[in-house]
């Protein structure tokens, strides 16, 4: 009987779990991060500015400066050993440099965070019958869902970027439908990039979903076949809801890649985190800061993405599933 | 006269080129419990696999209480619903709880709501002694506790004939006794079971014939006291002597 | 299907194809040696994540966690502009691709290190090897194995990030797409996208399909496969 | 290369040019060969110098100067316009070619404006960095006369004329001469010209004065003779 | 005299919270034959582990050949070569063939050069008649036929002391004979072994002692008549009959 094996992995399973949620530092960090976020949010889109003007930063820059320049001839007085000291100047300049610019990321990360949501929760329902057709499918179904994944997985996202927004009439469709472009919801391209996510992590997803599934054990279905299951609600009521568990830890990888290759939207002029700091950076010429700034921004995303999984594992999670995958 | 509740007639069966059953023909009535046992390989898991098709058979019938359920047009998911199967590793849902894993066929293909699932998955795990542990995962159970389930399952689709492939041979030694006296009640119960197993205790108190599987040919076939005693085939006593260790 | 909105254009591109191909070559040199940094930082960081322990693993698991949640164009441009670590666009290049390759590299040999079972290292003790020796002799071997399938989609990924490096002034396949379509002489965009997405369709198929290849030449007879 | 320079085998010091091809008719690639009037401007203006140029880096347009401050590249010769923001980064020669924005609308559509003011509300298109998006972004929406979203910024203008053509915006601002080779080749048209009074200047890190100077010194002897004329007849000369 | 080969003297093993051994002591002598009963989760494979440090233990001493083995300064690699272990479920390195599998050690850890682990490898895959399968890769094996590989590579070794948990429970119960018949040839052989099996016609035929283990203790110890026709404490007797399952 398997109890030692199964108090060990349920232990590690715990471990990893606890990882992340044990760091105090980093719920606080993203904490902070979100409440900024969610007030920037409510203030310039819902508010309309109402506490304060859009695209002023909530934060003044003034103390920070003259911290860093505090700081900054404390260093220099104390010579080699202020280094340290300077080492914190040059962080608080950081700071009073970044504060401008945080209300005008803030919006790109809502559309970074909205194209993220909505390209892996479509994708997903793609995913789903492209990965059963791979596990249990006649030769037909199987190769098609083969071919798509080949394809999305093997040619550059920014390419089929580029062939749906310029070579297919999706925009003139998408730019005729009512509301697109009014109000908070996003014009044409924004459409394009979410349909070219989801059709390409549709293609990830499916893989990942796909070794899950095959890990299930065979015996399972059968067992499911036997009480008079069809092969369908088998699938449905017993394969999937084992194999999506099993699937998580892929599948989150594959939601912190989207993450960042949401960037790629920029190249159809959507107005994600990555466009907004190009535009910003091309304008003043502060590259290093605003690229810093957006990839402390990106991190902060990754770790609530993470944060998040690791709260639906631990809420889907079962006794003795899950743990002992392979 | 009633027609026998299974009958298996010159049943073939074959992977590829490998000839795995070839030309099995018993009948059971309703009531017997018939034990099959055999050499690794012998076909016996194929054999029950056939009755409730879960492998399709190349020749030959098998009928339920008369029905030939081998035909193109027989609903698989219908026969199944009869036949109930017990397996050696439990196959127990992972995902569900043991009372859940006994109304997953109740709500789904009974069709029976919430409530009167949970009504008689509960009566049924009481009938293996198992009420304590309805919401216990199957990673939580003990592997009889977990074969216990498995027999739940099956007997809450109210089958007709229920399948048992080696239910404890999975099992540890002290394990095996657990699962063994429930199978022993089903079998006062009058429950119709065919069951294979290396149990010897089990076969000589309970079963009504054991039918020895060699090769995918019945060699014998008869009332345990019978084989045990006075096996007809010489190949019988030597596998009985190898099952029980003790002469070597 | 309304027409095409962009002129066809194939000719131009024909023409063209030899550029194409050189692009290729950097490309291809690139992926390679990123991939090559990433297998050689990877691995063992991998293995430390699975059998190192204190300050370590701590230090290794931080540097991925900060490297997989850092998108490449920061890390490249930092390195290119920020820490100026090399004054070559090629190596620096490869370094940022290869770090970054390093950090999902080690996950995917941490998951294939933690699916070998247990007894198998277990046992390799009981014949009196020592730790590192059995990790090294039994475990890995295996471990390399169940790895291809992961090892492949991170070779995709990487091969198509390559284009990225033009942001420190090294253009590779892409680029040289986007520079013919913006030469003045075509506006062929959509063509020179099509030709550039089949090569490097060609080039993802043609590298999985050799891995899956060189996979079943090295499986274990009769195993099951990962 | 980089670091300013090593001395060349004549004892002169070497030089590299960086730039960002994809901006005919200044820079581009033709057969895989860097080609443009940039490129033959700045190698005239060098030739007159003590300098010599030891070649040419490619980046993005915006990647150049970060390339340049950080001693990758000597000089950036890339179409850039001479603006306050870039001049608190680098410094600048003197102006070399005066460059006016063009406003670009479809051939056949019924939008045909004929000032900036013409343009609020519609959706209008530039290259990223560039002039024509200082001047979307300063005439336009700085006064409230264009809302933001309603600004869709490309990374190439290949791409906004695409887009233009396809009708996802109205009107794309661009430089003029490169608006002309547009007006061409595409079902494109130049609605009306914007006078920035915008001037292109080679890009020199800051503090390099020496070198600045021998720039502008080529600079002007190149425009006294008829080198500047023929380049200019050269490469925008078919219009 | 010269010392037993093994002893254990009071030996305790926990993990965490959980008492597994408590107060463990007994002794072989070189050619002995001990195996160990007991329900599951009494500690009997956690004694194994203490016995080749597997796992430490947490008081007591554990002596081989007079030499104490559980001091922080025993080299453990040095203390497994002399003390072979053979696992319930094999754990044969899966990427090795047969042959490599019992070569392993003899190279890594003895230094042998090819030919010569070969030729010992040959020899020992031969003592367990397994010659023939010297080239197949551990999933082309039967389960009888992985067990028997697990005995040459522990034999190759050439240890003072072979442990085995549970070396057949994991197989088919034919597959059962062909693993006991080579451990009697070991014990007929003077190998000294150290098992934990319920195989009671082993422990009948081979044993010298039996030892009978409940949640962590000692319960009875003594030659196997003793215990089978004669126990002393209650709890073995309800345990043996248990086993056996023809009680039920
Ligand atoms: N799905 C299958 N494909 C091919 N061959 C199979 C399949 N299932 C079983 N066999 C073969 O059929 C033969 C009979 O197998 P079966 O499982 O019925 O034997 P068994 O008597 O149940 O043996 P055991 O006691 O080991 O369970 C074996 O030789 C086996 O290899
Ligand atoms: N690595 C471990 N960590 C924590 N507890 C353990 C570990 N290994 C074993 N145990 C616990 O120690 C006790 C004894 O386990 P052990 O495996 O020695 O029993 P056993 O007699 O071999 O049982 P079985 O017959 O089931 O193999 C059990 O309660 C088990 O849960
Ligand atoms: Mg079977
Ligand atoms: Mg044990």
């Amino acid at each position: 009987m398997g109890t030692p094996e199964s108090t060990t992995t349920g232990r590690t399973i715990r471990g990893r779990a606890a990882g992340l949620t044990d760091q105090p530092l980093t719920l606080l960090t993203v904490a902070v991060f979100w409440t900024w976020l969610v007030v920037r949010w409510t203030n310039d889109f819902l508010l309309d500015g109402a506490l304060i003007e859009r695209n002023t930063s909530f934060f003044p820059t003034a103390p920070f400066e003259s911290v860093a320049s505090t700081l900054g001839s404390l260093a220099s007085s104390l010579g080699p050993v202020g280094f340290p000291v300077g080492w914190v100047a040059g962080f608080f300049e950081f700071l009073a440099a970044s504060i401008p610019y945080l209300p005008q990321l803030a919006t790109g990360v809502w559309a970074t965070i909205l194209l993220t949501v909505l390209g892996i929760a479509l994708g997903f329902f793609i995913a789903v019958p492209l990965s059963v057709a791979r596990v249990y499918g006649g030769s037909a179904t199987r190769s098609v869902a083969l071919g798509y994944t080949e394809l999305f997985r093997g040619t550059p996202l920014l390419a089929q970027l580029f062939v749906l927004y310029f070579a297919t009439p999706l925009t003139a469709i998408i730019r005729e439908l009512p509301t697109v472009g009014t109000g908070f919801i996003p014009a044409q391209a924004f459409w394009v990039a979410v349909i070219a996510f989801m059709l390409n992590s549709a293609a990830y997803q499916s893989e990942y979903i796909r070794s899950a599934l095959n890990s299930v054990p065979e015996g399972q279905l059968t067992a499911a076949r036997a009480i008079g299951l069809s092969k369908v609600d088998g699938i449905r009521h017993v394969v999937l809801p084992q194999g999506l568990r099993y699937a998580i830890p892929g599948w989150s990888n594959e939601l912190v890649y989207l993450i960042k290759y949401s960037s790629l939207a920029s190249f159809i002029t959507v107005r994600e985190l990555f466009e907004r700091t190009d535009a910003i950076a091309s304008e003043t010429y502060r590259y290093t800061e605003l690229f810093v700034l957006a990839g402390l921004l990106y991190l902060a995303l990754v770790l609530s993405a993470s944060l998040l999984m690791e709260y639906v594992e631990d809420r889907v999670a079962i006794p003795g599933l899950g743990t002992t995958s392979r | 006269m009633s027609p026998p509740l299974l009958e298996l007639d010159d049943v073939y069966k074959s992977y590829g080129e490998e000839q795995v059953l070839s030309g099995v023909s018993f009948e059971m009535d309703a009531g017997d419990v018939d034990v099959v046992i055999g050499p690794s390989g012998s076909g016996k898991s194929t054999m029950l696999r056939c009755v409730n098709r879960l492998t399709e058979i190349n020749g030959g019938d098998i009928y339920l209480d008369g029905d030939c359920i081998t035909d193109a047009n027989t609903d698989v998911n219908e026969l199944r619903k009869q036949v109930g199967m017990v397996f050696q590793d439990f196959n127990l849902f992972a995902h569900l709880t043991a009372l859940e894993n006994v109304t997953l066929g109740l709500r789904k293909v009974r069709g029976m709501d919430k409530a009167a699932a949970q009504e008689k998955g509960y009566e049924h795990l009481e009938q293996v002694g198992l009420l304590d542990q309805a919401d216990s995962y199957p990673a939580e159970l003990s592997g009889g506790q977990k074969q216990r389930v498995g027999i739940a399952r099956a007997l809450a689709m109210d089958p007709k004939l229920l399948l048992f492939d080696e239910p404890t041979s999975a099992l540890d030694p002290e394990l095996v006794g657990e699962v063994v006296e429930v199978m022993r009640d089903l079998a006062a119960e009058g429950i119709t079971m065919l069951v294979v197993s290396h149990e010897m205790g089990f076969a000589r108190s309970a079963a009504s014939d054991i039918i020895f599987l060699d090769d995918g040919r019945i060699v014998e076939h008869g009332p345990p006291e019978q084989l045990f005693e006075n096996p007809q085939a010489a190949r019988t006593g030597e596998f009985l002597s190898r099952l029980t260790h003790e002469g070597e | 299907m309304p027409p095409l909105p962009l002129q066809s254009d194939w000719a131009f591109v024909a023409g063209n194809l030899d550029l194409l191909l050189a692009g290729t070559g950097v490309t291809v040199g690139l992926t390679a040696a990123s991939i090559l940094l990433g297998f050689l930082l990877g691995f063992p960081a991998g293995a430390v994540e699975v059998y190192g322990r204190g300050p370590l693993k701590r230090a290794v698991e931080t540097a991925g966690v900060v490297l997989r949640g850092t998108p490449l164009l920061v890390i490249i441009i930092l390195l290119f502009f920020g820490l100026s670590v090399s004054s070559s666009a090629f190596v620096t290049a490869t370094i940022a691709l290869g770090l970054r390759s390093a950090a999902y590299q080690s996950q995917i040999f941490r998951g294939a290190l933690q699916s070998v079972d247990e007894g198998q290292l277990e046992a390799a003790r009981a014949i009196g090897m020592g730790r590192l020796q059995a990790i090294r002799g039994v475990v890995v071997p295996q471990a390399l194995r169940r790895s291809v399938p992961g090892f492949q989609n991170e070779f995709t990924i990487v091969l198509k990030d390559t284009s990225i490096a033009i942001v420190i002034g090294l253009g590779e396949l892409l680029t040289v797409g986007q520079n013919l379509y913006q030469g003045g002489q075509s506006t062929a965009a959509l063509e020179i996208f099509l030709t550039v997405s089949l090569i490097y369709f060609v080039l993802t198929f043609v590298t999985n399909r050799s891995l899956d290849y060189i996979d079943d030449h090295f499986s274990i007879p009769g195993g099951e496969r990962a | 290369f980089g670091g300013g320079g090593g001395d060349g085998d004549d004892g002169t010091t070497e030089i590299t040019a960086g730039t960002a091809p994809g901006f005919p008719p200044f820079e581009m690639k033709q057969d895989g060969e860097l080609v443009g009037f940039d490129i033959d401007l700045l190698e005239a203006v060098v030739d007159e110098t003590d300098y010599t140029l030891a070649g040419w880096e490619e980046y993005e347009f915006k990647s150049l100067i970060p390339a340049l401050t950080n001693e990758n590249i000597d000089v950036v010769a890339a179409g850039m316009s001479i603006n306050d923001e870039r001049d608190e980064t680098i410094d600048f020669t003197d102006p070399y070619y005066s460059s006016n924005q063009a406003i670009v609308v479809r051939e056949d559509g019924d939008f045909s404006p004929e000032s900036l003011s013409d343009l609020s509300g519609r959706s209008i298109g530039a290259q990223k960095g560039t002039t024509g998006e200082t001047t979307v972004q300063d005439e336009l929406i700085e006064p409230g006369n264009l809302d933001e979203s309603n600004y869709n910024s490309y990374g190439n203008y290949v791409l906004a004329v695409e887009d233009l053509q396809n009708g996802n915006i109205d009107a794309v601002v661009i430089d003029e001469p490169v608006a002309q080779t547009f007006a061409a080749q595409r079902p494109v048209t130049i609605a009306f010209t914007y006078e920035t009074g915008e001037n292109f200047g080679f890009g020199v890190r800051e503090g390099d004065d020496e070198f600045t100077q021998a720039l502008n010194d080529g600079l002007s002897t190149v425009r006294d003779g008829s080198t500047y004329q023929d380049l200019t007849n050269k490469w925008f000369g078919q219009q």
